[in-house]
């Protein structure tokens, strides 16, 4: 195996839990480095926890007390003698004040450096930054809006519709969505009185709202010597109130001479921000090809490997390589075929309530072409305390086409008993002929389950015959 | 042996959820094959899971011995290294026998270059220390098993 | 130990899922094994699993009735199509009813355009009919009861 | 999904069990063909029937009475009204006479034509012909042996030593190695005797006998229109008693001049059998880097995921596509990066003594590079009336070293419980230094097993220190 006698690090602590946490681990074995879990008391009897090569309990079931235990893994690493730390995703993944403890602590965080975090964590600034550099911005507010006139003034420049959002938040928490100037002023006490509730911070800004936008974003490699690596585009327009459910690469609208364009605006970003180790610049694009930066996420996406698939590159290794400071590979010049990735969660597939429980029967879907990231197996529990995802089925073919017949057939051999999942939804959507024509935006399941339940609804008020 | 032992085994290896189940009277011979599902805890120790603190799930029942029911055990409320003493050269805290009171320091964890201090919740009699001076332990690690009893009887 | 502690044993593994059973008297031996899947029948009958046949499987047990120990079940001992008779407008070899002697053709089995007749294994009375004349059967299928008590009886 | 109106075929069954009936599902699915399962009683449960469209039961669980059942088998195609019938390896793959019943029914074969089958069934006349194409054969008799004294005769031209085997069989079963004249006599009358015991038929022939040669194998694919498309070569040379254990693509071997000569006689040999479909012309390569002709396999073979990862094509599915008079997509001209192939054997890993029996728990490896081929599930039966395959898992990285570092993470992160597996015997196979250094020849299996047997032996002499 790989194991240069020289190391700046050889054992990695996963301060994760569930797939992403497994993906790691495959990274590390894969480069010959030793690897530590983190657990909570909820999570003793997870697949990351037995695949590891040592685990240690980090505290109660809530995140709060665990997984986001910053104290608590830090002193897990001490203890385990881990000399660096894969944040993974969400938990501690962007939380600049958890790297800096790492870097203080004489551990090496494999991720890009606490500034950059803190830079693109500030959605505000990071957007300055971004017209700095040349990069297209939604158009808005520069800066944070203090006053209602003031935001009066400034919607009138941007035009309707708009949105106000929190200065401090994400996922959809303060958010308002205005039409006209009549319904500023109330929209606007709303958005500041949510944020402050979400975030303890009322401050608001104010951009223009796209309907009908497609979610494109942009996957970039700082290999930490000042060269920034890109990998071309992922879709990610499936989404249910800001939660990605199906990703795709290469998008079926973006077109050579856009993705190029793109991915040029995505290094100009990732050069203004030194941007170093794995990182993705999220743009809205609107149905006129216009392309407008929303933010940057420092860290790996759920959706990565349907870039890996169709780049044949492995990014979590390529992750690891540049904290050890090692050359990584260059990829190739351009990919080759297409990939699609499903999330498919425990959930009801229609209402989308988590559905926690003990996965009783269990058949993942294989054969050529199928990659599955999961931490489930038969037996295992789904806890209720954190994200629903249960496994990622990714499958890649010559086309799109192909690839989605290839994904129908992959979920549709794949079993899971004992809870509620997404795959229903799943099929239905690989299904549906707006989805399979390619020719959808982030409205596309708002829209394809009024028309699932429309149709139920004619079903059954039509007589028996 | 008649069918109503046999529909009463039956009974016992459902609701014990076997998966395999032998049994022979003379020479006595038994073998009991569970099932990996749905039993409460720990069918999955397997040989990749090496906790750092020896294996032990993080529960506060020490699997060596069964204890009196007068007996609590302190657990690690925190990752870190276990200390009984402030510095190398000190005397513990306590020991086994030592007589502590509500709000005791009864051992140190270290967590980030960070002294710890672990206070006693309750009044008894150390009864025994469950991990060694400078050991690792993780979140919910037994430590200590105080006797309340004892303390009365004392 | 008779056909009742049998049928009795049989209705028991069935209900407790399990995947194989031994049993001895003398010495009192026992051996158990269940599924892991702990559902009464047709755990995996998925929608994808639709046997031609109805989705039954081969064993010569019909699942709708119980029957009295005299009953004895044709299975089919090949794949192909089931007829009553010889020809659409020829008259059925037999009839719930009939008495049927050893050797006497029960139905023909169309495969790969040959007729093969199925023979009585046994002297009876034909007590049930499984399956419709003209309907696929695969191996080991369900296709006609007899009696040999009543026949004995008639 | 791809459904055009008017198909050769619409309903495939797939004449075979275990993860090649799976794998044969898979592609059918992908190219939304509909699909008939047979087992046997003992495979009631058996994946393969949980996933196709339809199952029919075709006889007892003995494979004779069952899935080599000739006449059940085309009786289950026409009662499910199936008008295809893929054979995949093993059973009735390389049966001539099953093809010409196919056809004589009305039912298309999944594979080469009924002539070319029983012409490559035939070892001699498959070697006269090979001769005639001008592909170097195993030097040897032509045609059969009668007397012993024509048989010293022959000896004296090929030289020593050499291998006297079965006209009318392979595995194996009636084969004798002579190093002398002086042992030639009593190995041709054993010979003799076995093969009328084994095949019914005592006639034997003479060939070459190579010490330390490579099992080297190219894959072709006749497109039905005259056409062959190579894929260039297998390394089957890890083997224990002629049974394949572990294989790659490309060989570490083979340079670059020697695969196109190979390739070329490949081609050569299949345009002298008029080869359609997918197919594998097995040679053994001595360490003067000479090739000869051993045979051709009429069918899919185990191994062939290996070429699909590097080349990323999908063969079962071009098996089908072939069948179809569709046109198939050509294969990239130079397979990319490197791909292993563990067959892992219900079977002790040491004695290699199949061990039968419930997974009581499966956990199969996963993550990016790594595919995996399998009918097993947990709660499933191994019946011992099968070949012993559990699951074929196919590693894909950029070089051999990643691949084999790969394919450690992921066997080291599979378990199956409940029966013995050979996943110990690949593990240590993949850090045997010898393997890793890729010098290795048909031998290597024997030679390793030695070595540590030699080993254990040595250790457990040693005096308690």
């Amino acid at each position: 195996m790989a194991t240069p006698s020289k190391r700046l690090f050889k054992k990695v602590l996963v301060a994760n839990r569930g797939e992403i946490a497994v993906r790691v681990i495959r990274a590390c074995r894969d480069l010959g480095l030793s690897t530590v879990a983190i657990y909570s008391t909820a999570d003793s009897q997870s697949l990351h926890v037995q695949m590891a090569d040592e685990a240690v309990c980090v505290g109660p079931p809530e995140g709060q007390g665990s997984y986001r235990n910053i104290p608590n893994i830090i002193s897990a690493a001490e203890i385990s003698q881990a000399d660096a730390i894969h944040p993974g995703y969400g938990f501690l993944s962007e939380n600049a004040h958890f790297a800096e403890i790492c870097n203080a602590a004489g551990i090496v965080f494999i991720g890009p450096s606490p500034e950059t975090i803190s830079l693109m964590g500030d959605k505000a600034r990071a957007k300055a930054l971004m017209k700095e550099a040349g990069v297209p911005v939604v158009p808005g507010s520069i800066g944070t809006i203090s006053s209602e006139s003031e935001g009066l003034d400034v919607a009138s420049e941007i035009g309707y519709p708009l949105i106000i959002k929190a200065s401090g938040g994400g996922g959809g928490r303060g958010m308002r969505i205005v039409t006209s100037p009549e319904e500023f002023s109330n929209a606007f006490q709303t958005a500041q009185t949510e944020a402050l509730q979400a975030f303890g911070n009322k401050e608001v800004y104010i951009e223009r709202y796209f309907i009908n936008p497609r979610h494109i974003e942009i996957q970039v490699l700082g290999d930490g010597k000042g060269d920034i690596l890109t990998f071309g585009e992922r879709d990610c327009s499936i989404q249910r109130r800001h939660q990605k459910l199906l990703e795709e690469a290469p998008s079926p609208f973006i077109t050579s001479a856009l993705r190029s364009a793109m991915s040029q605006a995505a290094i100009a970003a990732s050069k203004a921000a030194h941007y170093v180790n794995a990182g993705t610049v999220e743009f809205l694009v609107d149905p006129e090809e216009r392309f407008f930066f929303i933010e940057m996420n420092t860290r790996i996406q759920v959706e990565h490997p349907v870039t890996e698939s169709i780049f044949r590159y492995d990014l979590v290794r390529a992750q690891i390589q540049v904290a050890l400071g090692e050359p990584i590979p260059s990829p190739p010049s351009r990919p080759e075929g297409h990939a699609i990735e499903c999330r498919i969660n425990a959930e009801d597939p229609w209402t989308f309530t988590p559905s926690p429980g003990i996965i009783t029967r269990l058949i993942l879907p294989g054969g050529p072409g199928v990659r599955v990231d999961t931490a489930a197996y038969q037996g295992a529990v789904i806890p209720p305390y954190y994200d629903s995802l249960v496994a990622k089925v990714i499958s890649t073919a010559r086309n799109r086409e192909e690839c989605m017949d290839r994904m129908l057939r992959a979920l549709s051999e794949m079993k899971v008993d004992g809870i509620k999942t997404t795959l229903p939804f799943h099929l239905e959507v690989l299904r549906d002929p707006t989805f399979r024509s390619g020719r959808y935006s982030t409205s596309f399941v708002e829209h394809f389950l009024d028309r699932r339940e429309q149709a139920l609804e004619e079903e059954a008020s039509e007589p028996n015959e | 042996m008649n069918n109503e032992d046999i529909r009463e085994i039956l009974d016992l290896v459902r609701e014990h959820n076997l998966l395999s189940f032998e049994f022979e009277r003379n020479g006595a011979r038994i073998r009991i094959q569970r099932s990996p599902f749905q039993s409460t805890g720990g069918t999955f120790s397997e040989p990749g899971e090496r906790s750092l603190t020896g294996g032990e799930t993080p529960v506060s029942v020490s699997p060596q011995s069964i204890r009196p029911e007068s007996v609590r055990v302190i657990t690690s409320p925190i990752v870190g290294t276990f200390y009984r003493s402030s510095a190398p050269d000190a005397p513990p805290y306590a020991e086994v026998g030592s007589v502590v009171t509500k709000g005791q320091i009864l051992c140190i964890i270290e967590a980030m270059k960070l002294m710890n201090e672990i206070e006693s919740e309750i009044e008894g009699t150390v009864r025994a220390f469950l991990v060694e001076n400078g050991q690792p332990v993780e979140y919910g690690t037994p430590l200590i098993e105080i006797d309340t009893k004892a303390e009365e009887a004392s």
